[in-house]
């Protein structure tokens, strides 16, 4: 065919994609601490007997998961500062993917603490240590090495959905390539470069889960 | 062959454009498409046909314009493309059908009065603006201290002015106008307009028969035979009944 | 008669519909090893489990040292006690479970240390210590920094009755610690439960190994349908039982 | 602004039904394929041999590290490039298809790799083939214990379809932008996008819920 | 003596640079019933999983009624038999695993059936009589509908062993089928197996319970290392072994 693919535009501005390729790390790894201590309290009251504390926490997660994440980053950015809450860009969108990202891991960890034997919550007990000390622990511990091969595509999944911040004028990697595409029109070459970008970044959060995998993987 | 050929064999123009902004390119309460951008497709199809609707719509967002041209997914793409160098190595360019300028639009009770009221507070002014070429440049050309923010919809950037994330917004005047057509009273032009660029629709490269074809076919629609079809259309999409091209010496060759 | 432990006083306890435990009225004295035998269902395991509160029961009392287990009176009504007194109440007695529930993150040592860190709070050297010198009684001295994982289910178990042993319990629960167990193992465990009770530690544990009751215990407790059928001297009691019911018990288990 | 937001959605039923329409075959198809796909991509990951296995391993690494937008783009113009001139629709319903096989596949190593390797033995040991082993004893424990993680993937590409717009399929996300460029309501209409979103995801997860609980074994 | 159902010669079997066995030889005939005993890692369960072909072996060769297990001689070379060949030949014994192994999403009766419905291909009326008169040889008559989830360590054990006669096998494999139960669950076990010995069934188990070997086997098997260290009459080889190893391995066994 006629095209002929020209990188030049794209190596001239590739800092400008680096730069949002590092926003976009940034971004996901504050979302996705916020939202693992929002997905660890909310998976522990899923699992309540308590319906005052799982019924809160099953109507968090089936809302929040079953909305696409851009419906909640425009309600952040532009719906909340017409009830008084102005975030700013950055703050806003890090708030909507800590939520987002605390719904998906609150299922994760729910699935976890749920394959832990009762039994062990009894031996801490027997010993004396309180709920709270059993929970930090034992079972915190043992559910998240259980967690770790899910969590990982689930990370992965959040990392992507910072390019949904392009939507907010974040200026992540997905904003920074639409914006050469305008300029120069190289929309093919920008793509490549930028999904290479994400593929390896996957990559390297894929092998950097494996990695802590292995490292708390217990001796048998 | 020359795509004028394919074209005329298949009966109808494919023609790619967008059907999210108003008034270039958009949805009727009626789900037809419609706008000023629709038009020139249709002059083209009449000069093809005697027909204007014979048209085969490809709907593509902004980032699809180039790529549908260049894998022959559309015979021409008309979509408010702005000309510049860098795109004309890699589509060729109609003649042009508009001449735009940007402008400011401001809040009808918001804080700043007009454009002096914005240049004077300085930095603390935020501008929403469509993802664009040198944006930021853009606006800084008329204020040079001015937040930019850049949004990939038009809807957006007039919903951070309303929602206050901006306090103006700078796009086409064109498009500026005919919003504030649609909501009277709510909005104010800034009463400054800058940074000229011209619209012209795009052509696959290296085919000089359809490309001379489709730039005589807007010719004549601005000066020539077609143009009642061309005013007509001015008027509808910007308000502006267009003066009638002066007989006699043609204008672009004094 | 030495010191009295451990009183029960007409504990019932009920799931759902169904009442385990009818009204259990018994008294453990201090140094005393009690077999707790009787046939599946009979609410043995439920009785230890209340012992240590992890079972809230409807009725009757439970004292330890004198000191009411899990609930205290107000007014004319019971109420259980607060979480944290419950935990500090719970350190007080040890229990081993026949899944020995060892938590498999952390290796024997740590396993031992954890309620002696949380729970009484002593220095790590100390908690350290007190771990290996437990470790070294049931045999794993030298197995202090392997995980669960790593350690055959004799090993595993025994792990688990040093962790409960290492806080000084005033009263050790055994439930049925060695039915998971290979039968080759099985012997290492019951050596470790030998030494204990040789020890002076006084103890409750449920066993189906009539033989092990025979020869260990000082006292058996017969128990069926959720009360104490029968209660006394093992010699006595396997000998000549006195009910029919332990009669028929004896006959169908692997004593003779 | 309320009565004419009524106003201007009862003037955009039709469009909005037609959007909400086509999002719902987009996924449903993408859905299908996807997870027809995806039990191949899982089989091979799981029993292929040394050479299937990493192809497969590298093809479900990279689709699923690469932007859903970015697959989109590819699947239109790549296959033009190569000749076969893909509409919008099913260039867009391929390429969710092959994002979604990612996952899938992933998800259905894990529920075969999670059943005990006993119930490979035992199932030979009666003489079973390594075909009726597999679809009498592994595929149907597998199926119980991927459920709900297929379904998470269903209702992730309810939502990944919205970029189809992008190569003009005129989906729910497009059909609503449309009707906003022509009334500006961004927020009202968004909402009422996101709230159908909602509406169908929910359907998704309480089916899953509904097929969970038919094919639980009692224990 | 009556006709030879297995043969073994020479077998041995490594695992990476490990010999499990070393050259096993034996054979059996017809209505023995003969119990291999011998410590952990001497190789019992690796016997059992060659003759069943659920693993495969360097050397020797097995004999089912003559035919050869898993391999065949192409020229000078020993090839494995195909896929299909081998699933055959599997079902002609019958295994029982120490885990049960049953398959957890269908009833019993259907765990019974798969391998009459896919292996022999009979019609489903046929086969579900067959399983639930295996069902009720092992006393779950009326456990047919249950899900393995829903039924006791004993119970599922036994449908485990009617899940494998049920395809009426020359041979029964048992790899220490009592020994994930509670001991009160294993003398329904042992009960039925008993029962299959009367019947004439031949069956080779694998056992930690002397008591059983020597009530039900007609013949003991003593492994020691990856070879035979012993093979006679219970009686003789329980009362008077000749070898110091089995003499050592009985007494720390809990035969006595
Ligand atoms: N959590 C529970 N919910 C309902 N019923 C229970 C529960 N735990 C135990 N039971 C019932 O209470 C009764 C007594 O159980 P318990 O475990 O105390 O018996 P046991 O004497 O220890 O028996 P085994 O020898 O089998 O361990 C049984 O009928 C049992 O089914
Ligand atoms: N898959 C395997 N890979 C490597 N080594 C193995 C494997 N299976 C068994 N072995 C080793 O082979 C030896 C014999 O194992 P086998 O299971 O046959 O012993 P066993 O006599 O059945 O013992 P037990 O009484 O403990 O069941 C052991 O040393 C064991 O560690
Ligand atoms: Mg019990
Ligand atoms: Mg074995």
């Amino acid at each position: 065919m006629g095209y002929t693919l020209n990188f030049a535009v794209v190596w001239r501005n590739f800092d400008r994609l680096l730069e949002g390729l590092a926003l976009s790390l940034g971004l996901a790894v504050i979302s996705i601490l916020i939202g693992a201590a929002i997905g660890l309290a909310v998976a522990f009251a899923l699992i309540s007997k308590y319906r005052a504390a799982s019924w809160p926490a099953t109507a968090y997660v089936t809302l929040i998961r079953n909305l696409p994440i851009l419906v909640l980053v425009l309600f952040a950015y532009f719906a909340l500062p017409q009830m008084g809450v102005r975030l700013d860009k950055v703050e806003s969108f890090v708030a909507v993917l800590a939520i987002y990202s605390g719904a998906y891991l609150a299922e994760v960890f729910r699935a976890g603490l749920l394959s832990i034997p009762k039994g062990l919550t009894e031996a801490g007990l027997a010993i004396g240590l309180t709920p709270i000390q059993i929970r930090t622990t034992i079972i915190a511990p043992l559910m998240l090495r259980n967690v770790l091969p899910s969590m990982s595509s689930t990370i992965i999944s959040l990392f992507k959905d910072t390019s949904l911040a392009a939507a907010i004028a974040v200026p992540e990697l997905t904003f920074q390539a639409r914006k050469i595409n305008v300029e120069s029109f190289r929309v093919i070459e920008t793509w490549i470069v930028a999904s290479a970008l994400y593929v390896a970044t996957c990559a390297l959060i894929a092998a950097l889960m494996r990695r802590i995998e292995r490292r708390l993987a217990l001796p048998r | 062959a020359s795509k004028l050929d394919d074209v005329l064999a298949r009966g109808h123009l494919v023609l790619g454009t967008g059907s999210t902004n108003a008034p270039w390119h958009f949805k009727s309460a009626d789900d037809k498409l419609q706008g000023f951008d629709v038009d020139m497709g249709r002059i083209i199809a009449k000069a093809l046909f005697g027909d204007p609707d014979k048209i085969e719509y490809v709907i593509q967002s902004s980032d699809a314009r180039i790529p549908n041209i260049t894998t022959d997914k559309v015979d021409i793409t008309c979509q408010f493309m702005t000309v510049t160098g860098e795109r004309a190595q890699q589509v060729a360019f109609t003649i042009p059908y508009y001449r735009e300028g940007v402008g400011l639009m401001l809040k009808g009770d918001g804080q700043y009065a007009d454009y002096a009221a914005l240049k004077a507070a300085g930095s603390s002014v935020t501008v929403s603006v469509l993802q664009n070429v040198y944006a930021e440049d853009m606006v800084h050309a008329a204020l040079p201290e001015a937040k930019v923010d850049q949004y990939d919809s038009v809807d957006l950037i007039y919903q951070a002015l309303e929602s206050g994330r901006s306090d103006a917004v700078a796009t086409d005047q064109s498009s500026l106008a005919w919003y504030m057509a649609q909501n009277p009273g709510r909005y104010k032009d800034a009463g400054y307009g800058w940074n000229p660029q011209t619209y012209a629709c795009g052509v696959k490269r290296g085919d000089p028969d359809w490309l001379n074809f489709v730039n005589t076919a807007l010719h004549e629609a601005m000066t020539g035979v077609e143009f009642d079809f061309y005013a007509k259309s001015f008027k509808t999409w910007f308000g502006k009944d267009l003066p009638p091209p002066a007989i006699g010496f043609p204008v672009e060759f004094k | 008669m030495s010191k009295t432990i451990l009183e029960i006083e007409g504990l019932r306890k009920t799931y759902g519909s169904l009442e385990v435990l009818k009204g259990i009225d018994c008294a453990v004295h201090e140094g005393e090893v009690i077999a707790i035998i009787g046939s599946s269902g009979s609410g043995k395991t439920t009785l230890l489990r209340c012992i240590n509160m992890l079972e809230d029961f409807e009725g009757g009392t439970i004292r330890l040292d004198g000191e009411e287990i899990g609930y205290h009176a107000e007014g004319s009504m019971r109420r259980r006690k607060s979480e944290k007194d419950i935990a500090r109440q719970r350190a007080l007695t040890g229990m081993a479970f026949q899944q020995f529930n060892l938590f498999p993150h952390m290796t024997a040592e740590a396993n031992v240390m954890l309620g002696l860190l949380k729970v009484k709070r002593l220095p790590k050297d100390e908690a350290r210590a007190i771990a290996l010198k437990w470790l070294d009684r049931v045999g794993l001295g030298d197995r202090a920094g392997h995980f669960p994982g790593q350690l055959s289910g004799g090993q595993q178990q025994r792990v688990a009755i040093a962790r409960a042993i290492a806080m000084n319990p005033r009263l050790m629960l055994f439930d049925e610690v060695t039915s998971a167990l290979d039968p080759e193992l099985v012997g290492e465990v019951l050596q470790v439960i030998k030494g204990l009770a040789a020890d002076g530690m006084t103890m409750l544990l449920v066993t189906h190994e009539m033989r092990f009751a025979y020869e260990v215990a000082s006292r058996v407790i017969f128990m069926n349908q959720g009360v104490i059928g029968e209660d006394g001297n093992p010699r006595e009691m396997f000998v000549a039982p006195k009910t029919e019911r332990l009669a028929d018990f004896l006959k169908t288990s692997s004593f003779n | 602004m309320t009565p004419s937001f009524l106003d201007q959605l009862w003037l955009a039923r039709n469009v909005i039904l037609s959007g909400l329409g086509l999002t719902v075959s987009i996924s449903l198809l993408a859905i299908l394929a996807g997870s027809v796909l995806g039990v191949l991509v899982g089989l091979s990951l799981t029993y292929g041999n040394r050479l299937i296995r990493p192809i497969f391993r590298v093809y479900t690494d990279i689709i699923r590290g690469t932007p859903v937008l970015v697959l989109v783009l590819a699947s239109y113009y790549v296959s033009s490039a190569v000749g076969v001139n893909l509409d919008p629709f099913s260039a867009g319903v391929l390429a969710l298809a092959v994002f979604c096989s990612s996952h899938v596949g992933e998800i259905v190593r894990g529920g075969l790799q999670a059943i005990p390797k006993g119930q490979t033995e035992a199932a030979k040991a009666i003489g079973l083939t390594f075909g009726q082993t597999f679809a009498y004893v592994l595929w149907p424990q597998a199926l119980r214990q991927f459920l709900p993680a297929w379904v998470n993937t269903a209702a992730e590409m309810v939502k990944a379809s919205t970029l189809l717009s992008v190569i003009g399929v005129a989906e729910l996300l497009l059909r609503t932008q449309e009707i906003i460029s022509r009334n500006f309501m961004s927020l009202q209409f968004y909402f009422f996008a996101g709230a159908l979103y909602f509406v169908v995801n929910y359907g998704i997860e309480r089916f899953g819920k509904y097929v969970e609980r038919k094919t639980a074994v009692p224990s």
